[in-house]
């Protein structure tokens, strides 16, 4: 090869160790989705076939040279019903089979393990329930069901794994889920692949797959020290959430303990199951998710809670398994240094109203 | 369907003979031209329905949404303001049709004379319409930078409010007024512009009209203005039991 | 030419228009008062009934659509539909999404 | 037998008709204050070659841009700036009118035997409607550009950019409004104007296809044009409507956006499968096979195509039934396409072929759209459309069907009807060149970003992974011959002006309407009101008619 410039081979040699046809697959989705994919490009080559080789072939044979007077044909029910029955078939079975892939894509199973994501201009922040924060990269353990909660800060997002076949935007001001289930430890691409302004192309990280033990060991590594519950519970604490949700007999808002996942009867008559969005709504639209028995007292928390700090309450919530808990959270608000100030005046009671309260229910 | 090409070339030779001055050199006859344009007209009101239908689907959602705060936004409005638009409007409607009715019988003093109510009409609900945003925008009832809740929180110190009996509403609820104003000044709005642009095109009717000019047998710039007028008063038929009268008991 | 345009349109009487403007006016009285009694469901229900009823009056009459050729009934129903369709697609969205994920 | 159809007039006595469209007035004022749908036509071409040539100078920046992993060449920034403005200089401004504003302008009032469109004085509104949205953009570009891209998405485009967003939503408005004009005027004379005998079932299928094109900008750009409406009242005031924190919904800008801007794929593609029916037809002698199921196909798609939008917004958070229900119907709204590309196939079928410059257009078109519309569906189901969305798969779905099936198409009618708008043919040689060298470059530039979407690249990226460089330098080096495949046919057609050959009456042989008239033909089209006595595409009574002539010639003779 001494004919080409040592540069241009080497840059051959790159381009093409580095070329692919296709993604790699990496999560169990990512064959299912290839099989369908396959399919279709099978049918779409086979399509593409027939016209081709039927407007070669007529071209050919029906030359003006070699036929030089055309047939006026008005056209065939029987055909044109051939080539309208068959397409509307094959384009009915990729519905049908691309449905079936949708549900399983945005239907996590139960026993998933759940990783909130902040998208923001412009980057993706994870946060583990363990506590550990994570930019531009999610850590992952292999064949483990990994559910993603997700929401933007500001404008809408994508979060996009190729490798997995997985892409969900994460959009401001509502929770988004996606599932999937790692196969294959290794680094992955993670984009944003929803136009969100300037560093839009900037906003890509790495996915990585470690094995189960790996995943134990870099979780033990990378905590921050409390736990995501835990900052919540010291939000809960110091928003003074405890004054209403508490566990006395005369308390003002409905006990928290094991409200996640419970079905509720709210004052409106409808009932709902108590997820992620719902405990988020309830945070900051409150008025409109009053549980059955309570009066409409809760101030909205909007605009003075981050996005960071829901995901730190939810998650805090979610783990509230009993009354003693709340009890334990109730006991160290009083001893937070930033509740004494307010807790002073209001003498025996603990705080009673959050600062915004004051506002709003009084009136 | 009317197939106007069949009936064309039968009617082509009394076209000829008269050729009135306002048939287009395009057209066979007046009749294919008094017919093209009205079936225009039709399908620029049909994009006009498309543009108020996204206003009214934004509408919809957000009513569907945030039905209290709707409610007691809606209790800002005036009933007795609105009703009376509606009147006028309605009014005008009806003094347009036989404004149009002038035309095809030919009455020019009619004409104008309905032309000018019309036109009085429009003006008259543009007038309240004004009365009503300047208290909105006394009120801050305004969305953007400056919008105020007050009404909303403390619906005592409103007499709008107070008159309807409102409840305090919540922070998280009162919010979401704002979103009832956008909608009121964008509905509204847009409709007081298509009113705008027709008292216009009306002023400019009644300057022709008492020379005459659709008094010949001419009509359609007329009937095409009509057709545009009544649109404008269905719009309204509509905006009025919407905004309004969403909840007042 | 004058019986050109009178196969051209339809001269509606004043008559007609009279009683059609009082129709509007009685329907608006209607809203207004409907709107104070609390018929619960009914009572959006009755005030989109009401000025439905009266947009077909003015469109009938007042824009002599009832006197129109077929092409511009049929051309004020195609917008309609796809009005409905807009309205109706966009909120079925709007209304399944209250459902949750299957 | 000759392998071409070409029937020019003998060469040496040949002259361009005296009176014509061109000739009858002179002056800049004669053609800016026209009312003659040839001359509009004339005047849209120009204005959309010049904002195609814009668009294209923007997309060969991007292109080089790509050429390299890193964004060297320009800033991100500046790199957002320029894929919005290559998306909304090509989309509103020469996607939408290409074909419609210039063939459909200049020949729909021709093919159904009318003197001009319904309302003249409209036509040259909407094209000064045209001018000043496209100024604006232009304005816009020099005074900073705007980087939301062409779609605008909310919350970006109202709260988080601070570029010129109001300015280039001023000149959609416009630009919209002037495709509205242009919309029904064409209804209102496909259903008004039509000469004697020129019963529906006897249009042409240009002329359905305009129809079925002409409803949807009617009926869908007045919602383009309210959302744009409420965006600058978002962007300026902040009236919340697409604001979550005044709980507002983004998703409904997206609803309304797509309302208009999934059936306006329809109106750019539309116009230009009508080009394809009339060109196919001529040049295999033939009439359209199952002319009922084209002409039905396109009203169908125009219906169906009205409710697919949320098929864009799959991943979005739309609910899941919508999913369903919208997937379900992009489905069916794949049908029509495709009993349109085995039609005029089955055209071809014992027809009496030839192979000049239009024909080859149109076997580029159906070869490049076939592969569009199949990957569109890729993008309708579902489950794909989770994996391909957002990434360069879809740029490449839709520069299939927008630059390999309408600009085709378009590039095809324009060398189909050159002889008739100036009388002149353009030369056969050089542009059925310029035909394989377009095909070439286009496969070369946009099927590599198949690939590179499959491999998950997202689109309106100014940097990416190095391991998607050499697909992008594939991509980039097709762009450049596809650049030099778009200059030759303005070269050749300038010349052409001057020096091409006279074409005559009718050059091609075909039975519109058009090509029984002088070219160019006189200002009121016909020197008196032709009568349809026969069929669409009915090659007989063409051959009749000539016959007839030509014992007349040899009679007075």
């Amino acid at each position: 090869m001494d004919h080409i410039s040592p540069a241009i081979w080497q840059f051959l040699v790159k381009w093409m160790t580095n070329f692919a046809l296709f993604p790699p697959e990496a999560s169990t989705i990512a064959p299912q989705m290839d099989a369908l994919l396959f399919f279709m490009v099978l049918v779409s080559l086979i399509g593409l076939t027939i016209v081709v080789l039927l407007i070669t072939a007529f071209s050919i044979l029906y030359s003006k040279r070699r036929h030089p007077v055309a047939a006026q044909i008005e056209g065939s029910t029987l055909l044109e019903a051939t080539w309208t029955i068959i397409p509307l078939g094959l384009f009915l079975v990729m519905f049908v089979w691309g449905a079936l892939i949708y549900f399983r894509v945005f239907t996590p199973p139960a026993n998933a393990m759940n990783i909130y994501v902040v998208g923001k201009q412009w980057m993706w922040k994870a946060e583990h329930p363990g506590g550990q924060h994570e930019i531009n990269a999610l850590h992952v353990p292999a064949g483990r069901a990994v559910q993603l909660t997700m929401i933007s800060q500001d404008v809408f997002h994508s979060f996009s794994i190729p490798a997995f076949r997985v892409k969900r935007e994460a959009i401001p001001g509502r929770y988004t889920t996606v599932w999937f289930q790692a196969t294959t430890p290794g680094t992955y691409h993670l984009f944003c692949t929803q136009y969100c302004g300037t560093a839009h192309s900037a906003m890509v990280g790495d996915i990585v797959v470690l094995t189960p033990e790996d995943y134990r060991k870099w979780l033990a590594e990378s905590t921050s020290g409390a736990s995501l519950a835990q900052n919540g519970e010291r939000l809960f604490a110091s928003l003074s959430c405890a004054a209403c949700h508490n566990t006395r007999p005369d308390a003002r808002g409905p006990s928290l303990a094991n409200v996640y996942g419970a079905k509720l009867a709210l004052t409106s008559g409808q009932s709902v199951t108590v997820d992620d969005a719902y405990l988020r709504e309830a945070i900051l639209n409150p008025s409109e998710h009053i549980t059955q028995g309570y009066a409409p007292i809760m101030p909205t928390y909007q605009g003075q809670i981050s996005e960071e700090g829901i995901i730190a309450l939810i998650e805090y919530i979610k783990n509230l398994n009993s009354d003693y808990r709340i009890q334990q959270t109730t006991n160290t608000t009083d001893m937070l240094p930033e509740s004494v100030g307010k807790a002073a005046p209001a003498g025996q009671k603990p705080a009673v109203q959050a600062p915004a309260a004051q506002g709003t229910v009084k009136q | 369907m009317s197939d106007n090409s069949a009936i064309a070339d039968g009617v082509l030779e009394n076209a000829h003979d008269e050729h009135p001055a306002h048939l287009r050199h395009h057209f066979h006859d007046v009749e294919q031209q008094a017919d093209a344009s009205n079936f225009a007209m039709w399908l620029f009101l049909l994009t006009e329905v498309m543009f108020f239908g996204g206003l009214f689907t934004a509408y919809l959602i957000y009513r569907n949404w945030y039905y209290p705060a709707f409610v007691s936004a809606s209790h800002q409005l005036s009933i007795p303001l609105g009703g009376f638009n509606t009147l006028l409007l309605i009014t005008s409607s009806f003094t347009m049709a036989m404004g149009v009715w002038c035309a095809e019988t030919r009455r020019k003093s009619g004409l104008v004379l309905c032309l000018i109510l019309t036109f009085i009409l429009g003006l008259g609900f543009l007038g309240i319409k004004s009365i009503e945003y300047s208290e909105k925008i006394e009120k801050h009832h305004v969305p953007g930078f400056h919008y105020s809740l007050n009404s909303f929180l403390d619906p005592d110190s409103d007499a709008a409010a107070k008159a309807a009996g409102d409840k305090p509403l919540p922070l998280d609820v009162a919010r979401h007024t704002e979103l009832y104003f956008s909608l009121y000044f964008a509905m509204t709005g847009m409709h007081a512009l298509h009113m705008i642009i027709g008292i216009g095109i009306l002023g400019f009717m009644i300057f022709r009209a008492s020379a005459g000019a659709y008094t010949g047998g001419h009509i359609t710039f007329v009937e095409n203005f009509g057709l545009y007028w009544h649109f404008v008063d269905i719009i309204w038929i509509f905006l009025f039991p919407l905004l309004y009268l969403i909840s007042r008991h | 030419m004058s019986e050109n345009k009178e196969h051209a349109l339809h001269i509606v009487s004043p008559r007609i228009y009279v009683i059609i403007f009082a129709l509007l006016l009685v329907g608006t009285a209607i809203t207004i008062w409907a709107s104070y009694v609390d018929l619960g469901v009914l009572n959006p229900i009755i005030a989109l009934g009401i000025a439905c009823s009266k947009a077909t009056l003015v469109v009938l009459f007042f824009m002599h659509v009832k006197y129109a050729t077929k092409l511009t009934k049929l051309t004020i129903f195609a917008g309609l539909f796809l009005f409905m369709a807009l309205v109706g697609m966009t909120l079925s969205d709007y209304i399944s999404r209250a459902w949750g994920s299957w | 037998m000759s392998d071409t159809i070409v029937s020019l007039p003998d060469q040496s006595t040949a002259r361009i008709p005296k009176m014509n469209y061109l000739s009858k007035e002179n002056g800049l004022l004669s053609w800016l204050l026209t009312g003659d749908h040839k001359r509009i036509g004339i005047l849209y071409l120009i204005s959309i070659t010049f904002f195609f040539f814009i668009g294209g100078a923007l997309a060969g920046l991007i292109r080089l841009e790509l050429l390299t992993p890193q964004s060297d060449l320009m800033a991100t920034d500046t790199y957002n700036k320029v894929f919005t403005m290559h998306g909304v200089v090509m989309i509103f401004l020469f996607l939408v009118p290409s074909v419609p504003a210039t063939l459909g302008n200049f020949f729909l009032p021709m093919m159904i035997g009318a003197k001009d469109l319904a309302l003249p004085k409209v036509n040259l509104l909407s094209w000064y409607l045209y001018m000043i949205g496209g100024i604006l953009v232009l304005v816009t570009m020099i005074t900073g550009g705007v980087d939301t891209g062409w779609t605008f998405t909310t919350p970006l485009s109202t709260h988080y950019v601070n570029t010129n967003v109001l300015s280039t939503g001023l000149a959609v408005f416009i630009a919209g409004f002037s495709s509205i004009f242009t919309g029904l005027n064409f209804i209102v004379t496909i259903h008004k104007m039509r000469a004697p005998g020129m019963t529906w079932f006897r249009l042409p299928l240009f002329v359905w296809a305009h129809y079925a094109a002409s409803i949807l900008m009617v009926l869908g750009t007045p919602v383009l044009a309210i959302a744009i409406v409420l965006l600058a009242l978002e962007r300026t005031i902040g009236i919340g409507v697409f604001d979550p924190a005044k709980g507002g919904d983004p998703l409904l800008f997206q609803h309304l956006f797509w309302f208009y801007s999934h059936p306006a794929v329809y109106i750019m593609i539309l116009p230009g499968m009508g080009v394809i029916s009339d060109v196919i037809s001529t040049f295999s002698r033939k009439r359209v096979f199952g002319y009922t199921a084209v002409a039905f196909s396109s009203v169908a798609i125009a219906v169906f195509g009205f409710f697919v939008w949320a098929h864009h917004m799959f991943i979005m958070g739309v609910s899941n039934y919508a999913v369903l229900v919208f997937s379900l119907l992009t489905m069916l709204v794949a049908v029509p396409s495709a009993i349109k590309i085995f039609n005029w196939t089955f055209t071809l079928y014992k027809g009496s072929i030839t192979f000049e410059t239009p024909m080859l257009y149109a076997f580029g078109f159906m070869g490049l759209f076939t592969i569009g519309g199949l990957t569109g569906v890729f993008l309708g189901t579902s489950g794909t459309d989770i994996h391909l969305t957002e990434t360069y798969f879809i740029v490449a779905h839709f520069h299939f069907v927008m630059v390999g099936g309408m600009l085709m198409a378009f590039l095809s009618g324009i060398h189909f009807w050159w002889p008739k708008m100036t009388g002149r043919m353009y030369p056969e040689k050089i542009s059925q060149l310029a035909a394989v060298v377009t095909f070439i470059g286009f496969n070369f530039t946009f099927f590599p970003q198949f690939i590179l979407g499959t491999l998950g690249m997202p689109r309106r990226y100014a940097s990416y992974p190095a391991e998607f460089q050499i697909l992008n330098v594939f991509s980039t080096a097709g762009a450049t011959i596809l650049g030099v495949g778009y200059l030759l046919p303005v070269l050749y057609l300038t010349w052409s002006l001057k020096y091409g050959a006279i074409a005559g009456d009718n050059p091609w042989q075909a039975t519109g309407l058009e090509w029984q008239t002088q070219s160019p033909p006189l200002t009121e089209n016909f020197v008196e009101m032709p009568i349809m006595d026969h069929e669409a595409y009915d090659y007989e009574w063409l051959e009749r008619k000539n016959l007839e002539k030509q014992k007349e010639v040899a009679s007075v003779g």
